[in-house]
């Protein structure tokens, strides 16, 4: 047994960090929330041309022929600095058009601006061109109506989308539903990234600011409020990786490990969001402050592909079976 | 026990109750983007105070009615129900105000008490700084006396409400960093007109800038308006902020939210969901309503307390502590209920009242005192619960700056 | 508007406080736990002899002509030392058997040993003779067949009875309800006085016992656990106040007024007890300390007339039908 | 990442699997009450070790087999799966072995370690006393040398698992009350058996009693029996500690309840509650099962970390603190499912395990450490905040007895 990521997956998350703490930051999403024209970094034609949005993308279409663990590391680092668009819409549209390698091209060169639309509103659909949707049982790919919105998080490019008339590809249900899967498990995966920087940034400042003639971090109230975000994180690291492993190596395991994956996440993030704001005091929840940034995020992502609520059901409805079964 | 009122609070609710009636037109109504920041609040509150209607507990001398805390919790009430905005000078009737009465030169009460009453001026409170918001004493701004007697100020401010539409302040001072922090304090009152003083608002997570961070380049002020003696600013800010507790103090009212307002918008949209998922909003909304009914009842003690003499203690913190998490709470159902819409900041309807609400609300846990200060507090005067030991007592202001706390 | 004790109540407390604390404790609690045969003092008689138990009743039948809130300013000096028979079993009586003078009078002296019983255990059942239930919509009395069972507090004589035959007493469903409401507030107010006590005692230990060189009650971590018990346990009292007083001056605020504190009290009860024994450490989970015996109460008296779960959703359900009506 | 075996560990499994499969008569069942209180434990002890199993990754001139921490696990997995009950000597093995592999002389090496292998002799430890709990260096057993050289030892101990049947326990005692707390404590190896030492066991509020208290009555040590130097005892207990927390350092092992075994229990009544209650019954159920799931794959990642040659840091503990909510709120869910049952101590199959799985789960938010210390270690050894100021440091312990502390 081997738990843990190996030395090309440390490598990558380097690279991967490098690359988007370079190109996205909380001071970005905040000018985005500011001014509703502007583009959030590193924005596809980067995240593109950087080769990490293409990852799970097989190298013979131009991607990188990664695994999802792969692109959950990257993620990881993404959800760090609050990027966009998410790298869920790229892991999920890998899937879908995994036989048709010419828009899987498209997909890897940036020339393809894909959304995948579930009811309600439609991640990354802002900027988008194309779509994916499931009608009945069947995939289908083509164009739609995007009605763009105030946004509570600016970096998630949350629209409602009305698709237009589409043509049919492989696949159909069966895959949408592993795609949405893996969807989950890289969003849980950016997840853990905001949560981790949010707890660092919390930590950080405790231990600088004082009061009453001590750093506020030694404080047990203060201490033990991050001590708690630090167990729900690296918790939530180990379901990710599970989930993000299970997609390759035990698909079987999945849909239990992306359902926990995603409701673990939505968890840690609103309480790392939280916390980061209340040992900040006045100042965590000022304008200015990134707090509000994670905050933003945290109140969105916790909604999308199913809220926790659902991921939590299914969880229960999935151990339930196995119980019944083991009864 | 008793919920009604006796024969004459009766009296005197009629009396409000039908004064607001008949100026309705002229007091304007809550939730009118105007209320709050301009001549119309000011003339509102001159209004009010001409019928006797506010500053109810001050006494006579002092400009006030002399009044009961209960006639004031009526008046407070009847304002609510009529939907009357809530007054512009709320800060200083509640703290500069009594500072000033307590600690004041007659000439000080003179010129400032009335108007401050009448909205003429209005108030506003400097405590709190960048580098001092749960530890006050630590402040650093430096009042620093010149030859001809006049102090000079400069530092920072900041969460400081209201400073932008302020005539007049209370400001919180360091006068001598060689001694222990809370000896070297004093107070004064300072024109917010005055040359080198400049405001700017805060903007907060949610958006909006409730707040004002308040700088004094060279601010000067003639020694006559300092408050209380030279070195005795702590215990003349302990007058303020007491006095902050017997305005904030519970009374029952809800912190952000209305309940009633989220059952209703609950009831609208309740019925569309599986009958799994109405089960755990109606529980939801079960156990916010039930904070939320404790919070309303544990305030009529307190008001009943008030209206027997009794000074409210820190136990009314306990209402702030549970307020905020149920007001998070309830934020958080309504927003989930709004489904869809709950990813944007705007609704279907263009409204953005929930999503706004939810992006307060974090705040509220840290304005005012924060919950974990609120809970030393409860815990060391009310419960008797041992003080942390403190590091901070017998050094020098400047020493402790020097050692980096 | 006076919400608060008045002196005759206060007087009442403190004469309920003499009594009940000499005669019933803690320490009585874990005898019974340790002999199943040992009665739970003060016991019936004891308590219809000090008139506590039929405060209620008419002075016509020989009882105290009090109102409820007098029985519930008594009953949470009960709960305080963890006191049986309960007073929720003669709360209710009272109201059940309102018009029938003669068995009122046996409540008063002593000379009826009833129980109420509800669908699933019933409270006091242990050593009772005669049985008051709903049959259809009517109120019955009659005996029954008692089958005592291993208790987890052998403070609340529960038991599951098959009640035999009886006589219809007048009142019906309508009485019968507003009995059962009656009987949550005094249930309450118990949960009120146990969950104050056990707070005390968490306060007086961690005064005393040191580590570090310091109380542990000057921990933020102990003393915010402390606090946030005082809150509650505040807030309850406020809503069995209410709901006390609702029964005789506002019957409409009743049944939402009696869920709550119903509620209310199985929540702070429950966290009262769990915090007494953490702040405690070891000495906490001991059989000697009294600490558990307050956790039994807390774990038993959640799921008595109707568990907490039933009584939120009951107070939504209220709520949203009052907000339908201001719609 | 991989869950597989590797060629070699899965040889190993194999061996261990076959070696428990022949021998599963003479091991017993996990579950027999009799599986841990007697002569039959000793006797598995034996067996186990006999076959290469016990004290795997102990030195081999230790007696133990030198192996690594993954095969160490492997058998911990199998004994598991095959049900055979835990060994009685874990603490000897976890923490009393280690203690005097680094701190015994070779005698004490010699006679001790391989008896304690084969549980040949059974040993506690006995640290924890009623007046230093989490404090532990506030300890009072008092450990006096006489004229001869020998050490007298009177006192009390409480806390200790297997007292009862011990042969020998390493004990911690004050030798020195006029240095600082953590200075004067000196560490013993005692003899169970010898006059003096009174064991009585602790019942708990489950009405079980896992724990003792230990009494000491002018007990005599002789010197050849410390383990370390002279004062030098709070760091020979520090390698204890060390080593308990590679003992039980998550490595994903529930802590006290199932949560596969909750969810056959949940789905044996779920179905006869209405849907609202099935949904809320789903929540939790789904919260808890996640928060198990989550401390399963992170034990998963500290025994690959242990696996690779690292040792685990305070960091393990984040899996009791997140462990101990888990198995509270699971209990919690399992005994409401018990309906009418719940309120009673045996359920109506005559059962009690719920019921003792909920009275059990208080004590393991206490035991091993609280979980306030737990967090403060994380706090200050994992994320690096700033320790509280220490108050007992530089005092004498005699002074800070006096001072009440």
């Amino acid at each position: 047994m081997y738990f843990d990521l190996d030395d090309e997956q440390r490598d990558l998350a380097s690279a991967a960090r490098d690359f988007l703490a370079g190109s996205a930051s909380p001071a970005a999403a905040r000018a985005a929330l500011d001014s509703a024209t502007a583009d959030v970094p590193p924005g596809r034609l980067e995240l593109a041309k950087s080769g990490f949005a293409a990852i799970t993308v097989p190298e013979r279409a131009g991607g990188g022929g990664g695994t999802v663990l792969d692109l959950a590391v990257v993620a990881e680092q993404a959800g760090r600095v609050l990027a966009g668009p998410s790298l869920v819409t790229y892991a999920r549209a890998a899937v879908l058009l995994q036989d048709d390698e010419q828009r899987l091209g498209a997909l890897a060169d940036g020339s393809l601006a894909v959304a995948v639309v579930d009811d309600g509103p439609v991640l990354d659909a802002v900027g988008a061109d194309t779509f994916l949707w499931l009608r009945g049982d069947e995939v289908v790919i083509g164009g739609g109506t995007v009605t763009a919105r105030e946004p509570l998080d600016p970096t998630r490019g949350l629209a409602d989308v009305a698709p237009a008339d589409g043509e049919t590809v492989a696949g159909g249900r069966e895959r949408w539903d592993r795609a949405r899967q893996v969807g989950r498990t890289i969003l849980a995966a950016e997840g853990l990234g905001a949560a981790a920087r949010a707890l660092e940034i919390g930590v950080a400042y405790t231990k600088e600011r004082h009061a009453f003639g001590r750093p506020i971090g030694s404080y047990q109230a203060v201490k033990h409020a991050l001590v708690d975000v630090y167990v729900q994180v690296e918790q939530l690291r180990s379901l990710v990786w599970w989930a993000a492993w299970a997609v390759d190596n035990a698909p079987d395991e999945l849909p239990l490990a992306s359902a926990a994956a995603k409701g673990a996440a939505a968890t840690a993030l609103e309480q790392a969001a939280e916390t980061l704001i209340q040992v900040h005091g006045g100042i965590g929840f000022t304008w200015e402050h990134d707090a509000h940034l994670y905050w933003r995020r945290a109140k969105v992502d916790r909604l999308l592909l199913g809220d926790d609520v659902d991921a939590f059901d299914e969880v229960a409805t999935l151990a339930l079976a196995a119980a019944e079964e083991a009864r | 026990m008793d919920f009604d009122d006796t024969p004459e609070e009766a009296a005197w609710r009629a009396e409000v109750r039908s004064f607001l009636e008949a100026n309705r037109d002229r007091l304007g109504e809550r939730g009118d983007r105007r209320s709050f920041d301009d001549v119309v609040a000011r003339e509102r509150q001159a209004l009010l105070y001409d019928a006797g209607y506010v500053g109810v507990t001050w006494p006579v001398e002092a400009g006030g009615r002399g009044g009961t805390p209960m006639q004031q919790a009526i008046v407070d009430q009847e304002m609510d129900r009529a939907g009357v905005p809530g007054l512009i000078n709320l800060i200083g009737i509640g703290m500069c105000g009594p500072t000033v009465i307590y600690h004041g030169s007659d000439d000080q009460k003179e010129r400032y008490l009335k108007r401050l009453l009448r909205a003429e001026d209005v108030w506003c409170q400097l405590f709190s700084e960048p580098a001092s918001g749960s530890d006050l004493a630590a402040l650093r701004t430096k009042a620093v006396r010149d030859t001809d007697g006049n102090w000079r100020v400069s530092g920072q401010k900041v969460w400081t409400t209201l400073a932008h539409l302020s005539d007049y302040g209370i400001l919180l001072t360091r006068t001598d960093p060689d001694v222990a922090k809370h000896r070297g304090l004093t107070m004064f009152v300072v024109d917010m007109k005055a040359p080198g003083v400049t405001v700017r608002p805060l903007k907060q997570m949610s958006g909006t800038a409730e707040f004002n961070e308040v700088f004094f380049d060279d601010v000067v002020i003639p020694d006559s308006e300092r408050l209380g003696d030279v070195g005795d600013g702590w215990r003349v800010a302990l007058t303020t902020l007491m006095s902050e507790r017997l305005t904030l103090g519970g009374g029952g009212t809800e912190i952000g939210v209305s309940v009633g307002q989220v059952a209703r918008h609950v009831a609208g949209r309740v019925a569309g969901l599986p009958e799994g998922r109405q089960a755990l909003v109606r529980q939801e909304l079960g156990r916010a309503y039930v904070a939320s009914l404790g919070i309303r009842y544990t305030g009529y003690r307190l008001l009943t307390a008030l209206s027997q003499g009794n000074l409210p203690g820190p136990e009314a913190s306990a209402g702030k502590l549970a307020g905020t998490k149920a007001a998070r709470d309830l934020a958080d159902l309504a927003v989930r209920l709004l489904g869809d819409d709950a990813v944007y900041a705007v609704d279907a309807e263009g409204s953005t009242g929930w999503q706004d609400l939810q992006a307060v609300l974090p705040g509220m846990a840290i304005a005012g005192g924060t919950n974990e200060v609120l809970r030393n507090i409860i815990g060391e005067r009310v419960l008797g619960l041992p003080p942390e030991p403190r590091a901070d007592k017998d050094v020098t202001f400047k020493d402790l700056v020097a050692s980096g706390a």
